[in-house]
């Protein structure tokens, strides 16, 4: 199936290490001595190398890892906050609804990728940080679907049965509700990839990501721009990586869209 | 029942048509009937709409559902035809196939025809499909709120179908819209639903259509407007000469309505008749059987009803024998010989069925006909007017010790229910006024009904003696075991991800006892609303419709409770299953001796279910008193406009206007807008329920006594 | 209606009172010192203590929260470390270049949506050509579509500006009332300036608005798909109105709510996008201006930049709600 | 549309494509970007654009060429700069701008740029001399404590008013007020008088022989006119009017100033020099950080020159270009490593001179500079000290390093910072941090924007262990460098602003102390170098390399002069065409 993209493209995430020709880090040294800005498949480079002399393709490659996994990471923290938040507030309904929700849309209605640069920019650029920034502002929006689906889904009779049959409210919320979320979190974070890897590319590329030399997709590109005109492939490289993964990620996406059958 | 349905349809390899078993002969024979009637004005002598051969397939994932095969039907000048059918039957299919609306994705197999004044709607250009919608076509939809763009301004609507604005405003009137000038500039959810569905009808209006196709125009309202819009429907075909082919699942609407009646079957036509000839002495068996299981308000009381024998037809599976056969209690050999096709009974009656007219009365119709059938055992109770109603041993919501409350107590008792729905914000002031000082008491082992259309509480009193609802004010006691409730809607009552027996187990998690032992319980719970064991591991959207709800009321009889709840459990439910799911509750009632309230808006489904009836309007009750008392002498005017409205008996609008809307009731008697026999008084006081001798008992005596909150009531007895 | 409005924009006031609360802890939390970042490296100790009073550093947390909040209402965003100026007339400067180009990437990303979305719902055989087109030109990070921008139309093929907002060959381009050039040029009835600003807004607001369009466009799509199954579709079709316009009269006004909502989200995106796009192709916006600003940890800049983009997102998405009240008149209550 | 596509239809046909010529190391396809456009966005509109050879002649960027009165030159700043107000600039891009409005009252003398077409890079040899300015001559009195300076008469500012010795003490007496970054150059000024419009008279408190320097740097006290500085002083001695005009005497004045986005200069009317005669009437300055978009519009003849910045691939591509000269220009940019002594691993001063040994200054050089750039042997810029003293030149040994860093049993994981302002500083270091590795540290590299460097010298809290940055000195007097880069950083003083790491050497602070009040010059040279090999003894600041600079003018260009001590500024009143 098509959503196995998914796991195949953390599996080559994973064996990066092992996939990637070249320390990402570490410049190449080739029998004519200087290797910067060699062009992309001469001398043994995939991608070309960059201005020191390292293997862009082993770059990218490393980058794709991080990238891949700190998307992971964000779209499995807003799931989980995000999903726990919705199901509270949907379960509860009431002044806790109200409350979550009121503190969900206060964030929903401010500019996320605006308020991560501002955040990572005062704590100062780190992998971590952009991590940590991103995940704020990512998680409302899996509360409000959350909440909209267990919202829609209290409204039915079948909950009023459950609690007329006397179960508790953490198994209402965890059985009669919380599965009947599953679908469209899942459907949604799978859609939602593809954008977490470009935005989080664009604040790579404003330098609030990983520092150098960490090999970041998005950093590596800003990095290059300066060579755009002489040496593209340094710049264009890691955004045509993004690229591919995004729309992997995006094809991946559609099949987890239709697998559980959702519009 | 949400249309397009794509129905049943089993006879796929079945060559059979039906167009040569429908000679002109015939059908001149019928116009021939029918323009007399019309004051033998009728010119154009070919059939408005007609039929040939139609045979409708969709694709639903790999199975291919068979929803028309080879139907043959025609709609003459000035006639309402009446489809009818249990849901499955194809009846929608047909209405949108003759409007060349079937859905496109994917897109149905269609062989034969289906022709609109000589136009087939299934192989001409879409252009000229569309030129026939405009001129010669109106359609009504079963739900008018979802119908009409909620966008735009009815009028607009209107004007868009009417081409000028006079002429809009004239059908508007035309469809019994006061105040229609003013009325175009609403939004459609500004209207009530009643003024929804004549907003769709005069939109079908428009153009002088020669024929409108009404889908269920009338399942999503209530009885008394119902009764108002088949009664406008009738005027209309005798004022404009408008045709109408009439789908609906509702035989007494058909009975009501049609001019003309036919029968549907697993995508087929089971008889065709007049509607006359049809209800009186129904042919096919099937006819027959739907007319017997049908609940009405003058059938014989504490019996089981009589049901339809085994499943609804699956329109997936091809057979290769009458459809009907597997539930035909008259069944012969022969029946099994091919798929009977349709012959000429009379010279406008037409039946599928190759059982003859000798053989006709044989012992296998008697069967269904005379079934013996089992009394109920009435549920032992005592009146006892000396206990106070504000008898201290009452225990709130307390939970007895023994789990059964016993047959002398009280075991549920409400007084002075008040509980408003805010609109919108809080802060709003405004707010729907659901329940405005009910009371009930239901005595142990007893069964109540409460009776009102939409918007007069009766739910809202149904979930706040389940607790579900808290009351604004007022109070609920309930004696013994905690309530249950069975839901209108038993897919959505049912968790989907779990399993049957999942569901059924949670109601026996308080209790300790082995996986083994519950299991064990389970199963009996099946057993007990004959489900079989097998299901236990299926999840609910494995089931049937009869099928979950029986499962809804496994579940909530499990632990017997006090009393059962049950919120119009058979209203989305055939009237076959309708039958079988009311016989179900009857038999675990008078096993368990467990109390009953159930919630209806149908008279004659609350008359056969309950011992005692209670009609509520706007949040109050307004008659209460033995079931069959208030049926056949009804004390509140209501009450008789509910009675007059219920359909199949020939008479309309026995009530103008429509149920007022619980945000604003009228003061005092709040029915006296609408009341015919409404004076002065009546819009100042507000009358409390009374005794025919005048004694005010307000709903806290149970019993024989028939209550009514009606100023008129004692004088009336007295004079009658 | 009145009270809807009234609702939103409280709302909305009392989002941006908590995002000041936000920015205001972030400064306290950033690295910066703002007094080195002010005086420079050879500061004088007393020069340091002058401006760390000057700055009210030394004054309590409260008091220098509400004289930070005190100074927003007069739109005064503190000093920038850089500049040295008021971040205000910075922002003065840069936030209608920004607004221009937002206000027609929005545009551009509407209308490509509108197109997209009308394009490939109807059952016509370009249908499966246009979702095609969307699923990849949904993925392209707008700096790569900003490369190829540059490369092709300006350095290959010479039809576009890659930079700035006007031509320096553009004598005196007027500077007022509206801040937009393409707007002020006729309203100076210099319409070489309209001109030749779109011109250059062309291609930054183009690679600014494909990702937000496709995103909308799907919404738009599936929107109107569902919308046509509807049932008040199927009693206009049966009315025998043309399908076109059961597509635009009935169809479409139902289905552009759900467009809009998605528009209202995207412009968060595209507000990040814009920052990126400006570094890209020199646009002196306040996305530029953020971009000098965050290699140099002025914060008073970027904090200024955040607010002011946050507040008009917040201005806008309130504007979009009070329209879809308008558009459906089920939600006005 | 129409007039834009005029312009740029004709420059089309002549259109140079410079990512064509062959570049024998990379072996680029010659038409690269068709491939990959192509390829990538499959579109087939290239066709059209650069097909052919390379070679074409560029825009004659500015296309006022002579012939016509009124002559128009864009050029463009690389960063978002600073107010260009003397007293508070102190930075690099802006000083094209304040040197071409504001005068002081000595300068440098100028120096032509050379155009080499392999654009071989020479760093400076020696001292530029200081000559006068706005003062004729001057006198130095044998104490050093007094300078009497001889002021020109007939110098008007650009709102007319005369200059005098009055105006310039109001500039002197602003600048301590304003208390900008610069402001310390005047911070042993005791007093000033003026005994006649014409006399200056400066009294220090102690001995400085790098006060002329001062006087001479760009950063120095400038003329501003006291009637603009009275009319728009404000609460901020005109801090805010300044930003967007100018108060100056120089050969340009400000006609229009957006900062961050566009500045207009314009040529001054009444310019005291009869010699000077601006052929460039109007100086239109962008602000365009990214490189490749100057060197885009430069190709498309929207920027007349380029002015620093270039990429080594950039200026190898122009060089072919025969309508482009590309001109080297020698600086006093001086990258460099500063050594955090706090670092567990770097606490001995062996470690820190086996560190120095282990960088590999010649890689750095061939890989980031190459051509731009020598290695760098003196602790001072080049050309500050004769040559061979205050040497800092180790042999390339990376084992003795290697050796101590195994002996090390402490954390071997430390963090090599980086200015993120600097774009070349990114790339030395990462090249840096393989060597590190190579020998044995784990090394996180990480950047640190301006604001943040500048808070570690007095609160080394979260300073990294190592830190690569270029700087380039304020004034020529190696005691400038020394003092800000090296000397301890004090509490009370202004030393050690750039001594980022807090790195103390008592023993060469002693000797640049007594260097600076010598007021023998040969004495004070003496000295100065031997606290500079005191300091490169110590081991915490190791420089790199003597970088230059590159400038692309069009080849019809010529009076390419500039001031070696300061930066990025090329002499706009010089800028003529041939001939």
């Amino acid at each position: 199936m098509v959503a196995s993209v998914f796991p195949a493209i953390t599996l080559v995430a994973l064996l990066v290490p092992i996939l990637a020709p070249d320390n990402p880090l570490i410049p190449v040294t080739t029998s004519s001595g200087m290797s910067s800005f060699v062009a992309p498949g001469h001398h043994g480079f995939l991608l070309g190398s960059d201005l020191i002399g390292r293997d862009v393709f082993s770059r990218v490659l490393y980058g794709i890892r991080t990238s891949w996994f700190s998307a992971i990471g964000v779209i499995a923290s807003g799931m989980i906050i995000g999903g726990a938040v919705g199901l509270v507030a949907g379960a509860s309904g009431g002044l806790v609804d109200s409350i979550l929700m009121r503190i969900t849309d206060a964030f929903l209605a401010l500019p996320g990728p605006v308020i991560a640069i501002c955040v990572v920019a005062a704590m100062g650029p780190s992998l971590f940080h952009t991590l940590v920034a991103v995940a704020v502002v990512w998680w409302p929006f899996y509360a409000r679907i959350v909440r909209g689906e267990i919202r829609a889904l209290a409204g039915r009779t079948h909950v009023d049965a459950a609690r007329l049959a006397g179960v508790s409210r953490f198994r209402l919320a965890t059985r009669h509700l919380l599965p009947g979320a599953v679908p469209a979190i899942v459907v949604t974070a799978s859609l939602d990839v593809a954008n977490l890897l470009i935005t989080m590319a664009g604040l790579s590329f404003l330098g609030l990501g990983a520092p150098e030399p960490a090999p970041e997709l998005g950093a590596m590109a800003a990095q290059g721009m300066q060579f755009l005109l002489t040496d593209w492939w340094v710049a264009v490289m890691p955004g045509m990586a993004i690229f591919a993964l995004a729309l992997l990620s995006n094809i991946a996406g559609d099949g987890v869209r239709k697998l559980w059958g959702r519009s | 029942m949400a249309a397009p349905d794509p129905g049943i349809g089993t006879l796929a390899g079945n060559e059979m048509t039906m167009s040569e078993t429908s000679p002109p002969e015939s059908r001149q024979g019928i116009r021939d009937q029918v323009d007399g009637r019309l004051h033998g004005s009728g010119s154009g002598l070919d059939a408005v709409a007609s039929t040939e051969d139609l045979s409708i397939t969709f694709a639903r994932g790999r199975q291919r559902i068979h929803a028309l095969q080879g139907v043959s039907i025609a709609v003459q000048p000035g006639e309402i035809v009446a489809l009818v059918g249990e849901s499955g039957s194809g009846k929608s299919a047909l209405g949108l196939c003759l409007l060349g609306l079937l859905p496109t994705r994917p897109a149905p197999e269609v062989a034969g025809t289906a022709t609109i004044c000589g136009v087939d709607m299934l192989t001409s250009p879409e252009s000229e499909k569309r030129a026939i919608r405009r001129s010669r076509l109106g359609a009504v939809f079963q739900d008018p709120m979802t119908s009409l763009n909620p966008t735009m301004r009815v009028g607009a609507q209107v004007i868009e179908a009417a081409g000028s604005e006079d002429e809009a405003l004239s059908l508007l009137e035309a469809a019994g819209i006061p105040h229609a000038r003013t009325r175009m500039r609403s939004y459609p959810h500004e209207l009530s639903g009643g003024l929804r569905q004549r907003v769709m009808i005069a939109m079908a209006l428009a153009g002088e259509p020669s024929l409108v196709i009404a889908d269920e125009p009338t399942t999503a309202l209530d009885v008394t407007v119902q009764a108002q819009i088949l009664e406008l429907i009738r005027e209309l075909r005798e004022t404009k000469r408008t045709s109408f082919l009439f789908v609906t699942h509702d035989l007494a609407v058909a009975q009501q309505v049609a001019d003309r009646v036919v029968v549907m079957y697993g995508g087929r036509v089971a008889e065709s008749g007049p509607a006359g000839a049809v209800f009186d002495s129904p042919y096919h068996p099937y006819s027959a059987g739907l007319l017997d299981t049908r609940i009405t308000l003058d059938g014989p009381l504490a019996v089981e009803l009589p049901t339809l024998a085994g499943d609804p037809v699956d329109n997936s599976v091809v057979f290769s024998s009458c459809p009907y056969l597997p539930r035909c209690p008259s069944a012969q050999a022969r029946c099994e010989d091919g798929v009977p096709e349709l012959r000429q009974l009379d010279a406008d009656r037409w039946v599928a069925c190759p059982i003859s007219a000798d053989e006709y009365s044989g012992p296998g119709l008697v069967s269904i006909r005379s079934k013996a059938r089992r009394a109920f055992q009435p549920a032992p109770r005592t009146l006892d007017l000396t206990e106070s109603p504000d008898s201290p041993e009452i225990q709130l919501r307390g939970e007895a010790s023994d789990g059964k409350a016993s047959s002398h107590q009280v075991v549920v008792t409400v007084n002075d229910a008040e509980k408003s729905f805010p609109l919108g914000r809080r802060d709003s002031g405004r707010a729907v006024l659901a329940l405005r000082g009910a009371s009930l008491r239901v005595m142990a082992g007893e069964s109540v009904a409460i009776v009102g259309e939409s918007g007069s509480g009766k739910t809202t009193l149904l979930r706040a003696i389940s607790g579900l609802t808290p009351l604004d004010s007022g109070s609920v006691q309930i004696e013994g075991r905690s309530p249950q409730m069975v839901f209108q809607d038993a897919g959505s009552s049912l968790t989907p991800w779990m399993t049957v027996g999942d569901i059924l187990g949670e109601r026996l998690r308080k209790e300790r006892m082995s996986r083994h032992a519950r299991r064990a319980r389970v199963i009996e719970a099946l057993r007990s609303v004959e489900l079989s064991a097998g299901v236990v591991d299926a999840k609910p959207h494995q089931l049937s419709g009869g099928q979950r709800q029986r499962l809804a009321i496994a579940r909530a009889v499990m632990v017997p409770p006090s009393v059962l709840l049950c919120d119009e459990p058979t209203s989305a439910l055939d009237v076959s299953m309708a039958s079988t799911v009311v016989n179900l509750l009857g038999r675990l009632r008078s096993d368990l001796g467990i109390a009953m309230v159930f919630v209806t808006h149908d008279l004659a489904v609350a008359r056969t279910v309950a011992d005692r009836l209670c009609v509520m309007y706007l949040g109050r009750v307004v008659e209460e008193g033995p079931a069959d008392l208030v049926c056949s002498n009804p004390g509140h005017p209501y009450s008789i406009a509910l009675l007059e409205s219920v359909p199949g008996r020939g008479r309309f609008s026995p009530v103008s206007g429509e149920p007022p809307n619980p945000v604003n009731p009228p003061a005092g008697c709040s029915f006296h807008p609408r009341c015919p026999q409404a004076e002065a008084a009546c819009s100042a006081t507000s009358p409390c329920l009374k005794t025919g001798q005048g004694e005010e008992m307000s709903g806290l005596h149970p019993g024989d006594h028939h209550l009514v909150a009606c100023i008129h009531w004692g004088g009336r007895l007295g004079s009658s | 209606m009145t009270s809807f409005v009234v609702k939103r924009v409280g709302a909305a006031l009392g989002i941006v009172v908590v995002l000041t609360f936000v920015m205001f802890f972030l400064q306290r939390i950033s690295h910066t010192d703002p007094v080195h970042a002010m005086l420079g490296a050879g500061a004088s100790p007393a020069a340091v203590r002058a401006e760390a009073h000057r700055l009210g550093l030394d004054r309590p947390l409260v008091d220098q929260y509400f004289s930070y909040l005190k100074g927003l209402t007069h739109l005064d965003f503190g000093t920038s470390y850089r500049l040295r100026e008021p971040v205000s007339t910075a922002l003065a400067t840069y936030f209608p270049a920004t607004m221009e180009l937002t206000a027609y990437s929005l545009l551009f990303a509407l209308v490509i949506a509108l197109i997209l979305g009308v394009g490939g719902a109807g059952k016509w055989k370009g249908a499966g050509v246009f979702r095609a087109i969307m699923l990849p030109a949904a993925c392209i990070p707008p700096f790569l579509l900003a490369m190829f921008g540059k490369i092709v139309f300006y350095e290959h093929l010479n039809l576009l500006p890659a930079a700035g907002r006007i031509s320096s060959s553009v004598a005196n381009p007027p500077t007022g009332p509206t801040g937009f050039l393409t707007i002020d040029g006729l309203i100076a009835g210099k319409p070489n300036v309209t001109i030749d600003a779109f011109i250059h807004l062309l291609l930054p607001a183009l690679c600014i608005a494909l990702i937000p369009a496709i995103s909308i466009g799907r919404i738009l799509r599936s929107s109107i798909e569902q919308t046509m199954q509807m049932d008040h579709v199927r009693t206009a079709r049966a009315k025998g109105l043309k399908e076109r316009s059961v597509l635009l009269k009935h169809a479409l006004r139902n289905s552009v709510g759900p467009a809009l909502s998605m528009a209202g989200l995207q412009l968060g995106l595209m507000f990040a996008g814009v920052v990126v796009i400006e570094i890209m192709f020199n646009w002196p916006g306040v996305g530029w201006f953020l971009a000098q600003s965050i290699p140099q940890g002025d914060f008073p800049a970027i904090a200024g930049v955040t607010l002011v983009l946050s507040i008009t997102y917040v201005a806008i998405n309130a504007a979009v709600d009070v329209l879809q009240a308008v558009a459906d008149p089920r939600i006005r209550v | 549309m129409r007039k834009y596509g005029g312009i740029i239809q004709k420059n089309r046909g002549t259109s140079h494509c410079f990512g064509e010529q062959n570049r024998a190391k990379s072996h680029v396809p010659s038409n690269w970007r068709s491939v990959a456009s192509f390829a990538l966005v499959g579109i087939a509109l290239m066709a059209s654009a650069c097909s052919n050879g390379s070679g074409g002649s560029s825009g004659n960027s500015s296309a006022t060429i002579p012939g016509s009165t009124s002559h128009t030159l864009n050029i463009a700043f690389t960063e978002d700069t600073q107010p260009l107000d003397p007293d508070v600039y102190y930075a690099g891009s802006g000083n094209i701008a304040i040197q071409a409005m504001y005068e002081g009252l000595v300068q440098y003398v100028k120096q032509p740029l050379t155009y080499t077409k392999d654009a071989t890079f020479t760093p400076p040899s020696s001292r530029t001399q200081i000559i006068p300015d706005l003062a004729s001559s001057w006198t130095t009195s044998p104490d050093g404590l007094t300078y009497t300076f001889t002021l020109r008469t007939g110098v008007t500012f650009h709102d007319g008013t005369p200059f005098n010795s009055e105006a310039m003490k109001e500039d002197f007496t602003r600048r301590t007020e304003v208390n900008g970054g610069p402001a310390y150059m005047l911070a042993d000024v005791s007093s000033v008088d003026t005994p006649d419009p014409q006399t200056f008279v400066v009294h220090l408190s102690k001995a400085n022989n790098a006060f002329m320097d001062y006087l001479a740097s760009t950063y120095g006290p400038k003329a501003i006119s006291p009637a603009v500085l009275n009319a728009h002083g404000g609460n901020d001695f005109a801090q805010k009017y300044l930003t967007t005009h100018d108060g100056g005497t120089g050969p340009y004045m400000m006609t229009k100033g957006v900062s961050g986005q566009e500045y207009v200069l314009s040529s001054y009317s009444g310019y005291w020099d009869p010699t000077v005669k601006p052929w460039y009437s109007t100086v239109n300055i962008h602000i365009i950080p990214d490189i490749g978009t100057q060197q885009l519009e430069l190709e498309k003849g929207q920027l007349s020159m380029i002015l620093n910045g270039l990429t080594t691939q950039a200026i190898q591509s122009f060089n072919s270009n025969s309508s482009l000269h590309t001109y080297s220009v020698p600086t006093l940019v001086t990258p460099a490593v500063w050594v955090n002594p706090s670092t567990p691993v770097f606490s001995s001063k062996k470690v820190r001179q086996d560190f120095d040994a282990a960088i590999d200054k010649k890689t750095i050089v061939d890989d980031i500079f190459p051509g731009r750039a020598v290695v760098a042997n003196q602790i001072f810029p080049s050309g500050e000290l004769p040559a061979g003293s205050a040497m800092q030149d180790p042999t390339y040994d990376p084992s003795k390093f290697a050796k101590d860093v195994s002996a090390f049993s402490g954390s071997k994981a430390i963090i090599l910072g980086y200015d993120q302002a600097d774009p070349a500083d990114l790339p030395v270091a990462d090249l840096m941090q393989t060597e590190l590795a190579a020998a044995g540290l784990q090394v996180t590299v990480k950047g640190y924007t301006d604001t943040v460097l500048y808070g570690f010298p007095t609160n080394p809290k979260g300073a990294p262990d190592l830190l690569v940055d270029s700087n380039w000195p304020d004034a020529q007097a190696p005691d400038t460098w020394a003092r800000i880069v090296m000397y301890t950083p004090s509490p009370t003083g202004v030393a050690g602003g750039l001594n980022y790491l807090g790195c103390s050497d008592p023993a060469g602070d002693s000797l640049l102390d007594q260097a600076l009040a010598a007021t023998d010059p040969s004495q004070a040279q003496t000295l100065v170098a031997q606290a500079g090999e005191e300091y490169a003894s110590y081991g915490c600041w190791d420089v790199i390399a003597y970088r230059g600079d590159t400038v692309v003018a069009p080849s019809w260009m010529s009076g390419l002069v500039h001031q070696v001590p300061i930066p990025d500024a090329v002499v706009l009143a010089d800028l003529k065409p041939v001939g």
